[in-house]
């Protein structure tokens, strides 16, 4: 049975750069509309970084997060890139010690990091931001132990979420003072998460 | 939307050799080189302040370094608050050894980032405190103030703070005149036409050919309304109505910035701080020391941002004193 | 080509209200009030200099009214020449008993007006001379010199000839200074979006989405060639290139101006400057005094232009005396 | 038989006046081409300047043309509305003391003004400017002293004029520069004299 190691990380970090490229502008074009127009291209800058870090050597899943969580914080300093940075500096205090984890952890650790990632934005979930994302990717992997399984998963929790939240208004940032013109549309992180969860979980 | 640059990813510190080999007084520094502060250094004994930012606003913030104002400023890219390590070397940098005010706008990444910052300095001990800008008035209802972005109108907080500091006062003094700073001070402004980050594909929002919107934030978030061009003192009464309705000006003294957001002409500004100035002679409020020029801009966008900042003997005698940065200098 | 204005033909008497009451050291006199002088007057003594031009050029050229600059300017209406008595006005205005250098652009509207003023002028006896700003290199080729335009290096000789008239020197040596100035000056300017004369009903011109023009006039007047959009260092290569092409440094120190059309920002004027430098520093030129900003506009034009001074000790000197106007300031 | 009176140059006046209306923008437009886009709004002010002059009561045709220039000279100081102002201030000072001049006398006065106008602006004939269009008319109404056959001859020759310098190119200002490009456009001085003359020649 497979567990999750440095190895997967940095694959899971290769197939995000490669979206990237065709993400880009769509979500620059997502934060265009209530937002400055920047999440996908602050986002390929952060993912770039993730993929030159060199993890191949870390001793252990910890140190590979938090090396991640480093080269994430050297990136930017927007919302969505600090607070990913938060979840993978999570991820790496949760993991200290271990070269590997099962799937089954899985759960906990997103769970974990959307917790921190509350903490550190002040958003609750329901405002329409990553925060759901995660934490409905996060039930749905609850309990798995199958890499495919939990792709699958994840992958149909990704889709519903987007779907339940499109005709939702934003709750956070400037955007709630219009919410009206948040209907209608996917937040940005939030788009940005499923699809790279997508890309992750071919 | 076309822009002169060279690699889009290298906009920001291209930006920054210029400005710093243009302005000697300002230096990077900093680990990845995204702290301007002032080439003479944090004088020992004076509170510092440090302040930060998305790039694209220029001359806030990075311009803002300079005697009577910020000490240090951190740099993010276009719209993208700056780093924690950045904010951490902004604090250290700013750090004479009596404390360091954290004054900056009130955006999500740039709060978290200060705030990680100000963790990770917990054991270097030096003390500090945050005033957020929030000034803009069409970010958030009266009873929600404090979520209110900061605009145009920081720089007021930085003048009252910044003289503060160097006079001499203690890290709570500084603090407290940003504060009222902050708390005398009202944004609105208006956008004509938007601007492009350097690395996205497409402007942050379209607007037609003879529409303007009213409230619009200096990242084009949405505003309070949108319609077809309206004459500029129609558009000068609105923004004044609204800001003396946020904030009824008891002092009957303010200073006005009637601040360009990139793309506008000068002609246009003063044709609009005419008519302010008209308003506020009407409503008896004496105008001092109005500003008309950029000083908060959002790269090409067109348009313009009104603030007031209401004045009591303190604010005015703060914002009277000297200061010198390579853009704004009272004498 | 949306603008923030009233009536189009009150467009002028509206910018220079505002003008003058933000800025209290700018008065407007004349006859139809279309004169900016000093609010000081003319100090006995000195010797007067007198400006002029069109309008939609601000801070150009009633910006520039300020001690160490120019006395008084006459201002016509966007892109027009101003009337022969605004010119009248600005030269009595300017005298202060030791005779008025007229210094301004090449433009035949405001050569006419200029001339004709100095005729009906004559029996008043003021002592006057002239010099005309022709430092635009794509106006004219190196043999005709003399009928090129003055553009943004304009302000080189309002500074050279105002040192010199502040320190008591006679107009003789005023208007040697003034020339000295325009002769050592050279411009060019790139173009990347129009703007439009506020009673027009469309641009001066127009550019493709993806086009730049080298060598555009501020007018918008017809340049070297027009072709796709190029990275930023390209351009100011090629702009460097034609300056020093048409006027070899041989005193191997320059002033420059990296001077914005308008609707651009400041960041890339900075990104431009950082290129200029470093060419300069590889043509072992030095770089005195940069100036990096809004100095010479086009109303909302888009582009940038780039100035070279090549300074020997006198012109240095000149240089770095103080003046001071609401948009230039040597302390 | 007719001549020249006060009266007529009111009515030239308010001729020109309502033409202008039509012709603005297509002034603007034909300036814009090679210089600053601004001939036809200068015009329009230069000319509503002249329309407020009120003339009527002037003792002779040398004060309401010294009227008219003052009016000129104060709306513009631009080179076209400056050399316009030149025009009517020779116009003026050749008709001292008169209340009326022959018809024969028009070409006369715009041969004087037009030479007035060059040793002002420095541009000689077949430089493409509003020169040559007043030189053309001048020709072409010489010896003529009927109204009619004035009015006639002289829109004839601003056709003729404007189509012979359609194909040259500019010789004067920064258009001589890029002679190439002001090829195959009419030079907006031209242009408004010759639309004027057409609509004061009704
Ligand atoms: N306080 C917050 N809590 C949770 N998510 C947030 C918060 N602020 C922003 N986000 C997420 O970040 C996204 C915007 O990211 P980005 O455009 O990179 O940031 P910025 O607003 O700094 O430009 C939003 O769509 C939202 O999902
Ligand atoms: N020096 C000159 N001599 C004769 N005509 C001139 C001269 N300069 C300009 N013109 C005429 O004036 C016209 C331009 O007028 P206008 O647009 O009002 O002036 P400006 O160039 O000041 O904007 C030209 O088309 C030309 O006919
Ligand atoms: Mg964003
Ligand atoms: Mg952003
Ligand atoms: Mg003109
Ligand atoms: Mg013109």
């Amino acid at each position: 049975m497979t567990a999750i190691t440095t190895q997967h990380i940095a694959a899971a970090v290769s197939g995000a750069k490669a979206a990237m490229g065709d993400l880009e502008q769509v979500l620059n074009e997502a934060d265009s509309k209530l937002g400055d127009g920047d999440t996908g291209s602050m986002l390929t800058r952060l993912i770039d970084r993730l993929a030159e870090a060199d993890t191949a050597t870390e001793p252990s899943l910890s140190d590979t997060f938090s090396k991640l969580a480093r080269a994430a914080m050297g990136a930017t300093g927007s919302s969505l890139g600090t607070l990913f940075a938060t979840g993978l500096m999570t991820a790496s205090r949760m993991t200290k010690g271990r070269e590997a984890i099962p799937w089954s952890e899985l759960a906990p650790l997103l769970s974990a990091s959307r917790d921190a990632m509350m903490a550190r934005g002040g958003a609750k979930l329901g405002d329409k931001t990553v925060l759901d994302a995660i934490h409905e990717v996060a039930l749905a992997v609850e309990g798995l132990n199958d890499p495919v399984a939990v792709a699958q998963s994840a992958k149909q929790a990704g889709q519903v979420v987007l779907e339940r939240f499109f005709n939702e208004s934003c709750k956070v940032g400037r955007a709630r003072m219009f919410a009206d013109k948040s209907v209608g549309m996917h937040d940005p992180g939030m788009l940005a998460f499923v699809k790279l969860v997508d890309a992750v979980a071919r | 939307m076309k822009k002169l640059l060279n690699a889009p990813t290298a906009y920001v510190d291209e930006v920054l050799d210029g400005l710093t080999l243009a302005h000697p007084s300002l230096v990077r520094d900093g680990t990845a080189g995204r702290v301007i502060r002032r080439a003479s250094g944090i004088r020992s004994g004076k509170v510092g302040i440090a302040s930060g930012g998305g790039s694209g606003h220029l001359p806030l913030f990075t311009g803002y370094v300079g005697s009577g104002l910020i000490d240090t400023c951190a740099i993010g890219n276009v719209f993208e608050g700056p780093n924690i390590d950045s904010c951490m070397d902004a604090i250290r940098l700013a750090n004479g050894g009596r404390g360091v005010l954290r004054l900056y706008g009130n955006y999500g990444g740039d709060r978290m980032n200060f705030d990680m910052a100000g963790e990770f300095l917990e054991e270097e001990r030096i003390h500090t405190t945050t005033v957020l800008g929030t000034d803009d008035i069409a970010s958030g209802t009266q009873d929600e103030r404090q979520k209110r972005r900061g605009v145009a109108g920081l720089i007021y907080a930085y003048k009252a703070a910044g003289a503060k500091a160097e006079e001499g006062a203690d890290l709570d003094e500084v603090t407290r005149v940003a504060r009222k700073a902050v708390d005398a001070t009202r944004t609105i402004g208006v956008a004509l036409a938007p601007c492009r980050v350097p690395t996205a594909d497409r402007p942050t929002f379209s607007l037609a050919g003879d529409e303007i919107e009213m409230g619009m934030g200096i990242h084009g978030e949405p505003g309070i309304w949108r319609d077809k061009l309206k004459p500029a003192d129609a558009v000068v009464d609105e923004m004044i109505d609204r800001l003396l309705a946020d904030q009824p000006v008891t002092t009957g003294r303010i200073s006005i910035l009637v601040n360009g957001l990139g793309a506008t002409p000068l002609e246009e500004l003063f044709i609009l701080y005419r008519r302010a100035a008209e308003r506020l002679r009407q409503a008896k409020i004496e105008i001092v020391q109005p500003l008309v020029g950029n000083y908060v801009t959002s790269m090409e966008m067109a348009g313009a941002s009104i603030s007031l900042h209401a004045i009591d003997d303190e604010l005015a005698t703060l914002l009277a004193a000297p200061a010198d940065c390579p853009f704004w200098r009272v004498p």
